[in-house]
């Protein structure tokens, strides 16, 4: 039973890094926008489909040079969808942009059907193979999404401490309307957070494509479960992105075996709403609290002590 | 002015892709241009008919792209092979396709939209069975014959419809083939384990498979799996912790390689039986090797069986489709369909519902690929024999191997 | 004259920061009472409290000798305190007519909807009884040809007499206005302070924060002064504009800039 | 312009009148059935308003609640034997209980929360219903019997139209009494401005509830009228997508414009009917009109032409979430 344990918390930390990039990808739209991209599962999709189906199997290109061309792609094919529709929504109610972001995420899955046919893609010779890790075993692409997870999430930290656009971009998140009084172009901003957040898919759709293989529903749970993850964890902060993905990834890996396994979407659903409305602000939330009631532990000490 | 343009840049995009989608790609025709090129080969060629006789085929559109290809693919070469030999009582068969998707509202309006034309004299195809059971009495009441390939056992145990036929073996037939021979063959009768995929489909094999398990006091450790999940450690780990001695996993195709992958990644060497999705080609090519190495799968068809007229019908297929053509045991079976609808068409001697009906109740061993069509108790069952495959690496390539059929119709 | 309004020792603390400490006021019966004070003093904090939109952090509110510390918002307005906003806060797709109908709604129409669909005849006599009260307030405020406008659609002057106005429709003891005259031009202004004598005539008493002198000095019969969260005076008009710290803190910094500041 | 007017004070008449005929001259069980679907839509759609176009609070669980009306009274029929009618009882307890169950999330969880907390909410439903044998699994609950008024049995497309019809109508005069009532200028209230609602005495939390609980309530007999009209339900229909569907019907007809709903719900239902013969592209040009209009008309098909084309009054809308 032990060795059980073992392997479901590592496979759950495996799956944790998948859910806290999409939850990543999908807080940089949130800060920037304040919209939720609704079709981002199939912009994941879109970006195996990029990878196995056109630049290795139509262009006959190599696995690394295929993933590059991949992220470029996307990254452009942001570029116009935030002209399309992030643009032009930004002052709408947000209902809009959501129902907007869900019938893209329909088009590119109609879409992809007819352009690269319905039977599913799988890459060759890429990322292969398994790890083992006292006893326990975890496929070695997971152990690459844990590795580029964690650059990409340092990367943006840097990109946004750092980097002008990027505290641009902050700022946008903090206040629309402030920003662009201060000079800071709005909707420079959002196609520059629409091209990150369409590239880091790309990234997930390359490096998931060896173990969810391309095919039409390949994102559909890591989509919503990465948006578990980024509610569990606390919007806003990337770190709390990685937090919840891995709370998330563990705690329905251990509810599989507790109890029927097929009840395990359930468990991470019902933990979602749990926490929406316990602490709305997620594992951030519930760490302010605890530190909120050490300090006030504190302070009455310290009352008592004068 | 702005938005102007961006209609304009929507459409340019839309037009790309679908451009795209032509050039790229010749996998995957689109199927409507080839039934207007049918149609409009109609037209022409009417002269030499005595009218036409319209077969529907319900789909399941872009919602299960493979069946969907294969399928319409399937029937367009009976018709195609049944108009060489001068069509059917001197009139020309056409196929018509309709998007049945994959919800029962939607299965509804894809039925409901064939029958709105009288011409069509039977339907044939939908594989799932929920949306077989929404749709059959829309055929009793029509009085149309529908030839389902749907395997639920509710599909007959629960309904009353004699105009609903059965091409291909149920669930009560697949699923206690694969649990039979696990367990008979191969003598691994203590501990069975099943792994279904959390839809009609693998709940129908759990039922048949438990009822078997019960029924030879054989202990069944049963885990399910939802289409979606990307991750089944939990499950193959319960298996394995079981101590089976061996597996069902009555999956469909797009899940084989989570569930390969998985179960070899953690070590579930014991063997393995799954339905026709573990022995279909697209898995042998996007699952590495080892994966799925030495699985049995339970099919309709084996493709690989050493049969005249099924590697006829199998290179004709390619012939007609060419080479990147996508087959898989559905097109084969509603190939046998159409042939077995325009068989009892000619029985009949008319296009005439309850004629083709009765000429149907009243096949007597109908070749088709997947076996001989004979009622099989008193309704709806017509086939009874599956193949049983074996997935093995030769030159490093994986596979199928025929092992053997299994049941006669009797 | 009996106390209508009294807060005891009202504090609030926001994080480290104390916002309003301290408070005691006391707005007596038939009096229009003001609370003054440069930005920042926790004036619309000390209005939030008593209304219930924000919870002290300590004191007590009482109304009619009732205590109201803490209550929700809803429960402070049906016993009869009314409420307008800094920055207006009316219901823009509504009209002017019906912004004043959800005003009443409370007072006027009880029931869930169940029991509205089953009472038709009772539901229609209280919904021409709300519709008549409404059209009674909009000519007391002189907008009755502004009934079937939009709300989002009048200018700011009568977005801010309609806010007044959907206040009276709850039939309130007392009305709590933050900086009613803050935006107005000069003869909005007037007119405005026409709208409050007269509401004031009719028996409802007043508790305005407001920056303009020339309304606070017009009108109000008390006026406490607060400055950084601090009580710092308290008195009638005169008493106040002749009040050292009081100058200091705030009239003398404001009219030594000559000009009129907005919150 | 007076002529106009007293034309529009008509049109709910005509517009019933049209729906009434329609069966005349669409023949054929295909139409038939896909309007029976349309109205059972528009009743969804009439009750989702209050919550979505009334109230502005996004949520994406209706699907479940659809399923749930259908489950309540497809199980009571088929397992326990009860009268359909009868079984409407319980369905609407189940709509009121549902509906106060969500409406206390929508308190604490706002904006794009609450529709990531009712589709958390819908798909859960659906596992459960996937999953749990008494509900019938994956293959779902059949020959679930029709209505029946004196041994009058609504069994065929024609007859279920017009009982349809008839629910649509009651529903269509109750939502109207609703949103012509204080309750339905509270609604609009609490989307321009909860702080100010509260101030008139009005308990948001109660009006927010009450949102929720109405709109169950439709959700639930739209979902039992399916359950008795199809005779057969599966967990696959109640899917996040149809929860979608109903927002887009009412983002097509305007958020908030009472008849919008019912003319959304028919575009929803017929536009990838119409769309068919185009053949296996018709789903991606579906997709791509839905979203142009969501991108291009936002405030409603009809509302924006009209804008475009200079008709409309300009109705400048306070309170817009930014």
């Amino acid at each position: 039973m032990q060795g059980i344990l073992l392997q479901l918390i590592v496979s759950g930390i495996a799956m944790g890094f998948v859910y806290a990039l999409v939850a990543v990808e999908y807080t940089l739209i949130w800060n920037a926008c304040g919209l939720l991209n609704f079709s981002h599962e199939k912009i994941i999709m879109l970006g195996g489909y990029v990878f196995v189906g056109t630049c290795i199997t139509a262009l006959g290109m190599s696995n690394i040079m295929s993933a590059i061309l991949t992220i470029i792609l996307l990254g452009i094919f942001g570029a116009l969808i935030a002209v399309i529709i992030f643009i032009p929504l930004r002052n709408q109610t947000r209902l809009i942009a959501v129902v907007a972001t869900v019938m893209l995420g329909q088009i590119l899955n109609e879409a992809a059907v007819l352009v690269w046919g319905p039977v599913a893609l799988m890459p060759k010779n890429f990322l292969s193979g398994v790890f083992t890790f006292m006893g326990a075993t975890v496929a070695k692409s997971y152990v690459y999404i844990i590795i580029v997870a964690v650059i990409i999430i340092a990367l943006l930290e840097l990109f946004f401490k750092k980097t002008k656009p990027g505290k641009g971009m902050t700022c946008v998140s903090i206040n629309k309307t402030a920003s662009a009084l201060m000079g800071i172009n709005v909707k420079v901003s959002i196609v520059i957070t629409l091209i990150l957040s369409f590239m880091i898919c790309g990234v997930l759709g390359i490096i998931t494509a060896p173990i969810f293989t391309v095919k039409q529903q390949m994102a559909t749970m890591i989509a919503l479960k990465g948006f578990c993850a980024g509610v569990i964890g606390g919007f806003g902060s990337l770190p709390a992105a990685i937090a919840g993905g891995l709370v998330l990834g563990i705690v329905e890996n251990i509810a599989g075996v507790v109890l029927p396994a097929v009840f395990k979407d359930a468990v991470a659903f019902a933990l979602m709403i749990l926490f929406m409305l316990f602490s709305p602000k997620g594992l951030v939330g519930v760490r302010d609290h605890v530190r909120n009631l050490q300090e006030n532990r504190k302070q009455k000490k310290g009352k008592v002590n004068i | 002015m702005k938005k102007k343009w961006m209609a304009i840049l929507m459409a340019a995009v839309t037009l790309t892709m679908s451009a795209c989608g032509s050039t790229a790609d010749d996998t995957s025709p689109s199927q409507s241009t080839e039934n207007t090129e049918e149609a409009g080969e109609t037209e022409e060629a009417s002269e030499e008919f005595d009218g036409e006789i319209k077969i529907g085929v319900l789909t399941t559109g872009t919602a299960i792209a493979t069946y969907t290809e294969t399928v319409a693919d399937g029937a367009e070469l009976a018709a195609a092979q049944l108009n060489e030999k001068g069509g059917v009582l001197g009139k020309k068969v056409v196929i018509v396709t309709s998007d049945g998707s994959n919800t029962a509202d939607e299965t509804i309006n894809g039925a409901n939209r064939l029958l709105e034309d009288p011409d069509i004299a039977a339907v044939c195809g939908y594989p799932l069975s929920t949306g077989c059971l929404a749709i059959e009495s829309l055929f009793k009441q029509a009085e149309v014959p529908l030839v389902i390939s749907g395997t639920s056992v509710r599909l007959k145990d629960e309904t009353d419809n004699e105009y609903l036929f059965r091409g291909r073996a149920s669930d009560a037939i697949q699923a206690k083939s694969a649990a039979e021979f696990l367990a008979e063959d191969l003598g691994l009768n203590e501990t069975m384990g099943i792994l279904y995929e959390n839809n009609d489909f693998g709940q129908g094999a759990l039922q048949v498979v438990e009822e078997y398990c019960n029924e030879k006091g054989i202990t069944l450790v049963a885990e399910g799996f939802n289409t979606t999940d990307t991750d089944i450690t939990a499950q193959v780990l319960k298996l394995k912790d079981a101590g089976v001695q061996s597996v069902v996993t009555w999956i469909a195709a797009s899940s084989v390689p989570t569930v390969a992958s998985n179960m070899y990644n953690q070590g579930l060497t014991v063997p393995k039986c799954g339905p026709v999705a573990v022995t279909l080609e697209e898995n042998l090519t996007n699952c590495e090797s080892a994966w799925i190495d030495g699985w049995y799968g339970v099919t309709d068809i084996c493709m690989t069986k050493d049969d005249e007229t099924l590697q006829s019908f199998i290179s004709e297929y390619f012939e007609m489709f060419g080479d990147d053509a996508y087959l898989s045991n559905e097109g084969a079976n509603i190939y046998s369909h159409v042939l077995w609808l325009c068989d009892a068409i000619e029985r009949a001697g008319s296009t005439d519902g309850p004629a083709i009906m009765q000429a149907m109740k009243e096949t007597d061993n109908f070749p088709g690929l997947n076996g001989n069509y004979k009622l099989i108790g008193d309704k709806v069952d017509y086939v009874s024999t599956v193949d049983i495959a074996q997935n093995v690496v030769v030159d490093g390539k994986v596979q199928n191997e025929y092992i053997k059929t299994v049941g006669s119709a009797e | 004259m009996s106390i209508l309004l009294e807060t005891k020792n009202l504090t609030k603390r926001f994080g480290g920061l104390e916002a309003v400490k301290d408070v005691n006021i006391q707005v007596k019966e038939r009096e229009i009472h003001a609370l003054i004070g440069p930005n920042g003093a926790g004036k619309t904090t000390t209005l939030s409290m008593i209304n219930g939109t924000l919870r002290p952090t300590a004191g007590e509110v009482l109304f009619l000798g009732q205590e109201i510390t803490g209550k929700p918002t809803y429960v402070v307005a049906n016993l009869g305190i009314g409420r307008t906003f800094q920055n207006i806060k009316q219901f823009g797709s509504l009209t002017v007519l019906e912004n004043l109908m959800v005003g009443g709604m409370s007072h006027y129409n009880k029931g869930g909807v169940l029991h509205m669909l089953l009472h038709m005849k009772e539901t229609r006599h209280m919904e021409e009884a709300v519709e008549e009260k409404a059209k009674e307030i909009l000519s007391r405020i002189g907008m009755e040809a502004f009934e079937k406008e939009y709300a989002g659609n009048l200018p700011y002057g009568r977005q801010k007499v309609l806010e007044l106005g959907r206040a009276l429709m709850g039939d309130p003891r007392l009305i709590l206005l933050d900086e009613p005259a803050a935006g107005l031009n000069p003869s909005e202004r007037a007119e405005f302070v026409e709208i409050l004598k007269n509401v004031y005539e009719s028996g409802i008493d007043l508790f305005l924060i407001e920056h303009n002198m020339d309304v606070v000095m017009n009108i109000s019969h008390r006026i406490t002064v607060l400055n950084f969260g601090r009580q710092i005076a308290e008195g009638t008009p005169q008493e106040i504009a002749n009040n050292e710290t009081v100058i200091k803190a705030y009239l003398g910094d404001r009219f030594s800039e000559g000009k009129n500041r907005r919150g | 312009m007076k002529t106009a007017r007293e034309w529009k004070k008509y049109f709910p008449v005509f517009l019933m009148l049209l729906l009434a005929v329609i069966p005349a001259f669409v023949t054929g069980n295909y139409y038939r059935t896909v309007c029976c679907q349309a109205m059972l839509y528009a009743i969804v759609a009439l009750g989702l308003n209050f919550i979505v176009g009334l109230s502005g609070l996004m949520t994406l669980g209706t699907a479940a609640i659809y399923g749930l009306g259908s489950y309540v009274s497809a199980l009571f029929c088929v397992k326990l034997g009860w009268n359909p009618w009868a079984a409407l009882i319980p369905v609407l307890i189940s709509g009121w209980l549902i509906g106060k169950g969500l409406g206390y999330p929508s308190l604490r969880v706002q904006g794009v929360y609450l529709s990531l907390a009712t589709i958390g909410f819908n798909e859960i439903v659906r596992n459960l219903l996937t999953n749990l044998e008494w509900t019938g699994s994956g293959t779902g609950i059949r020959n679930i019997p029709v209505y029946e008024i004196g041994g009058f049995a609504f069994d065929t497309q024609i007859r279920s139209y017009y009982l349809i019809y008839a629910v649509l109508l009651l529903f269509i005069v109750i939502a109207w009494k609703i949103v012509n009532s204080r309750w339905g200028r509270a609604f609009k209230a609490v989307k321009d401005n909860p702080d100010a609602l509260e101030v008139c005495g009005i308990n948001i939390a109660n009006v927010k509830i009450t949102a929720f609980t109405l709109s169950a309530i439709f959700a639930v007999v739209a979902g039992a009228m399916y359950a008795h009209f199809n005779r057969y339900i599966t967990p696959a229909t109640y899917t996040t997508d149809l929860s979608i569907s109903f927002v887009v019907m009412l983002i097509i007809g305007g958020l908030g414009n009472f008849w919008g709903c019912i003319y959304g719900a028919y575009i929803v239902a017929f536009l990838p009917q119409l769309l068919r013969p185009i053949g296996l592209t018709y789903k991606l040009i579906y997709a791509v009109i839905i979203m142009l209009l969501v991108v291009f008309f936002p405030n409603g098909i009809f509302h924006d032409i009209r804008r475009y084309l200079g008709l409309h009054r300009v109705l400048k809308k306070g309170g817009e979430e930014g």
